[in-house]
């Protein structure tokens, strides 16, 4: 229940039907939209500050970070009822994983170079 | 398992890989970071898998099963120096993900007649996914060096380009505007794109990879943001955009670094050697060469060498026996430091891994802009096999095809030992005066060989 | 319409029950939590690159947007019919202009300092 | 104005607002940084007012109106040296239209009962609305040294504080469990915060406000995020928490850079002086005190200076001298620099705002860790009006109540000249071993005549 299913209840008064206007973020897309956009300050923040030496793990683990699709697949073999759904849904687990465990294990394997002289 | 619970669970997912990514920002720090980073991947599947009470966990068991076991297998098998082509793969891998979700998702959608944002998320994370996908096999293949595929390149390949580029967002529209037949148009759209991802490419020099696969990434990053959008979730949607925004920073520092815009990296060709650049015969006339015992005998009597490592380095897996020299000539009161050029070897940071690897001191590994006062100073620099980096045209020659780029300014030294197998170009194939330079010398052999000969002569001696 | 409501559409299929359940986000005020922490995020990641000198700068000028209380001001004025409402709401409005407006000229003096000399 | 279109222009608004402070990052982007964030304030508001179609717009103009008028008054007429107490004063308006907003809103809404959320974010921005408020305005009377505000300590301050804020506690929780008296509970709760608000900060020594008011500015932050959860608004929750952050990380800067905890700064008292600290007569037993013609002489055959202010140039409003003074020194090839302690003065960053003022070149103000390997080298230091910051005390005694503050080391230089009105302690209330040090020298005056006095002659000798 948001601000707008509220206030929907309070229709009768103008006043607040004027404020379900312009209350902002009535909308769950601006909201995700919004999440979108602070994300890529916050990328753009904290990669700028990563010294050219860890560029190289930053670009595999990064990419490691990207196989959270895992989770959009698992959503979906878990969702799917019709069988091409499923097969779709298993691939993509498939291939997310080795994204994801491939990325992060390479990743580990480089800065352990790294540490060692440490 | 409640869904407020999830919603939780997913945000600390959020901010442990935030905090993961800055744990990347210092080399002390940089392990845990990624531990983090894949702890929170690891709680975000798990929370997953739970959301669901009773469920036929067969297939994606064996799906994470699979995956878990190949990932590994290449994680553990693959050489440091092909790093670039498995970042390739799995960015790849990535990209295909996205476009199989977005399609399964849609199956299950399209009866109960979607908002149009879905719709539109959709079709966006399948465009990219797809181009990333065939994008980064190509790019693995270049990189691997597999015969089959070559520097393609025809008249009209531009609009080619943009002709599927735009037959890509047709049929995406159509998606949106037809959600009847949504199902078809979206495999329409994927399969154009998967075109576009091969020809936009295909035509893009093996030595450019480096940059293309920071897109990529950055690219495959920005599908899961839109798959975030489809299944309206915000951890796919905060993930995926801090990738986006590291793939697309690493490609601006790439490019800033070889002072070429993106446009050109993507669609400009190099000049190619001899049009109205100098002369290879010209400029090489006088080349002197040089024997390992000879640089032995002059490193016996330096107090301070730089060894500037380049592409070759990696080619010819030296980094250790650099590192042995390194210690003998420290132990010897030489002092010794390694000049690092942003772009050299074909990764950002590359000559930072190998050098790292090989267990030389992060202290002794200098910058460009740190190194380069000191070249005056220094009796001998060492360049195993660097080529453009350390070529002086990029300062003086307002034609050569790298000029702008900054280089590392070896020339200035009192000698400077080159270690390469020929005087064939680099990268951007343009002849390196500094081979010829009255305080050059060259010592043509592989660079692993040529760096043992000298120690063995310097032990000997 | 968020995907929760889409999916009530679809309820028959079990599939797409449990995909509610686990899509994430699906409440509003989890959405609005996500915002909060990745905006803490980046005032983090912004503030400590500000310079000492910019520090007193800062303070006001961070000051004045905490005004930001004016859009909440407004809306409550313009929502309100109650007259204790209006009055709170016009009372809001002034306190929270005067923080706007003199927390950003006097940030604004302060760095024409700054330049001066430039 | 369409919905769609109003939350659009909020993200914007948000974007520039996130532009605007990391335009504050740096000198030469600052004032661009602070233009954007008006410019985004004003947009906010024009987008707001606009979203309602027709309404009776008298009661707001007048608001704003007024707002405006007074806050460009205060703006303008403030003197530099006020400004704590007026970004104090700012701060707890800030904090009282958050109460107001809060209690119009349950008015508003308390009939269709509200969510839980919205209650608990309601009674979370009156808490924390009313504790900045009060905080604030006393806050403020005690840097404005109004007589009727002095420093209250009494024996039971902690329990009745916390006393305070168990009762706003549980007045919230009741606005949230009994929502049909909502109101009442909510105004209840404002009372006992306010309270609180008075209470913590009354028994604050003056000196520690800078630190409250960063930490009450984190709160006002925090105030407009809860306003936000309230009105389910994300431009509020954003704004408010880049302010909330900022505040905090300001204090901990503050509290590190005086090597003190916060809570320390907040109910602990720094120990009276002469209890068990060094005795201010055995410690100033060889003082020796100087003039300005000295000064003068001492000056003339010197070649590299440093000038160290402190708050002392602030009560005095030397700055303007002191550049005259640097002027002269460096037209004489005399080299001057700066020595800016972290919280040298009462506020962050304090003597660069006052040094910019009087047109000191930025590359002649060094922090703290670059000027103190440089006092060795420097013939004479010239202290206006700091204490505390110099005090060699915080290095060399651990038992003093600024021991492990870092310093600035002044006595290592050849020649300190020390001008303060008297031997009179600074802030922390400790004597200062540095003024009967062998090289020290006292120049008893109020910090701009004193600064006048030698410049004068200089000029004549
Ligand atoms: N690092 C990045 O992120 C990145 C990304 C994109 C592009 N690039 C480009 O890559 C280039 C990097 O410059 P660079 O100086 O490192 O490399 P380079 O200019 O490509 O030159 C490498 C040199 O190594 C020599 N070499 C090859 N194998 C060898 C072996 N086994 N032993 C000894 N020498 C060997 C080659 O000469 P021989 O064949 O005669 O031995 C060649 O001239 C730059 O032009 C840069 O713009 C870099
Ligand atoms: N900057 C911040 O953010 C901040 C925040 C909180 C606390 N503090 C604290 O404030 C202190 C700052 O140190 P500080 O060295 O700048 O100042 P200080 O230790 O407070 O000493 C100031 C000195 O200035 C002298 N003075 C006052 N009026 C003067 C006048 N008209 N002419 C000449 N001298 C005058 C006073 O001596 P006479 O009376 O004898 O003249 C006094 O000893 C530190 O202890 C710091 O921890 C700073």
């Amino acid at each position: 229940m948001n601000l707008s299913q509220i206030l929907i209840l309070a229709k009768e008064t103008q006043a607040t039907e004027s404020m379900t206007n312009a209350a902002g973020s009535g909308s769950h897309l601006i909201l995700l939209i919004t999440v979108f956009v602070l994300a890529v300050f916050i990328g753009f923040e904290i990669i700028t500050k990563i010294p050219p030496t860890l560029h190289t793990p930053l670009m595999s683990g990064s990419n490691a970070i990207s196989g959270i699709t895992l989770v959009g697949a698992l959503l979906t073999a878990l969702a799917g009822e019709p069988f091409l759904v499923r097969i779709f849904g298993t691939l993509a687990i498939i291939l997310a994983t080795m994204n994801v465990v491939g990325g992060f294990l390479v990743t580990h394997r480089m800065l352990g170079m790294f540490r060692k002289k440490g | 398992m409640n869904s407020t619970w999830i919603d939780l669970s997913y945000l600390v997912v959020i901010v442990l890989f935030i905090f993961g990514l800055k744990g990347l920002t210092h080399p002390r720090s940089a392990v845990r970071g990624n531990m983090l980073g894949s702890l929170a991947m690891f709680l975000a599947v798990v929370v997953t898998l739970f959301a669901t009470e009773q469920f036929d966990w067969t297939l994606i068991v064996i799906g994470i099963a699979i995956g878990t076991v190949a990932g590994c297998y290449l994680a553990y098998t693959i050489q440091m120096t092909a790093m670039p082509q498995l970042v390739a793969l799995f960015n790849g891998f990535g990209g295909l993900a996205s476009v199989l979700v977005a399609g399964a998702y849609l199956m299950i959608v399209v009866d109960d007649s979607p908002q149009a944002s879905v719709l539109i998320a959709t079709a966006v994370s399948g465009l990219i996914g797809a181009v990333t996908f065939t994008g980064s096999i190509i790019a693995f293949a270049k990189l691997q060096g597999l015969k089959f595929i070559k520097d393609i390149r025809f008249s009209g390949q531009k609009l080619l380009n943009l002709g599927l580029f735009l037959a890509g967002l047709f049929f995406a529209f159509l998606v949106f505007k037809q959600p009847e037949h949504a199902i078809f148009y979206y495999w329409l759209m994927v399969a154009f794109s998967l075109g576009l991802g091969i020809f936009l490419v295909i035509s893009i020099g093996g030595a450019d990879m480096p940059v293309v696969i920071a897109l990529l990434n950055s690219y495959s990053g920005l599908a899961a943001a839109a798959t975030g959008f489809v299944l309206e979730n915000n951890l796919l949607i905060v993930a995926g955009s801090l990738v986006g925004a590291s793939g697309l920073i690493l490609t601006q520092i790439m490019c800033v670094a070889m002072n070429r815009s993106l446009g050109n990296v993507l669609f400009g060709k190099l000049q190619p050697t001899g049009g109205d650049g100098p002369d290879a015969a010209v400029v090489y006339a006088n080349v002197k060469s040089t024997s390992a015992d000879e640089v032995a005998m002059m490193l016996e009597v330096a107090s301070r060498v730089v060894i500037v490592p380049g592409y070759g380095m990696a080619v010819a897996q030296a980094q250790h026996a650099v590192s042995d020299l390194s210690d003998y000539l420290t132990e010897h009161d030489v002092t010794v430091e390694f000049g690092i050029h942003p772009v050299a070897g074909r990764m950002p940071g590359h000559m930072n891994v190998l050098l790292a690897e090989a267990d030389i001191p992060y202290e002794q590994l200098k910058e460009m802009d740190i190194i380069n006062p000191t070249f005056e100073q220094t009796d001998v620099v060492i360049v195993v096999g660097a080529n453009d980096v350390v070529n002086p045209d990029a300062q003086n020659d307002p034609n050569s095809p790298i000029s702008g780029m900054p280089i590392l300014e070896v020339h200035k030294a009192r000698t400077v030992v080159v270690i390469k197998r020929s005087l064939s170009p680099g990268f951007a194939g343009v002849p390196n005066p500094l081979f010829a330079a009255d305080n050059s010398l060259m010592l043509f052999a592989d660079g692993r060989e040529a760096v043992v000969d000298i120690l063995a002569a310097l032990r000997e001696g």
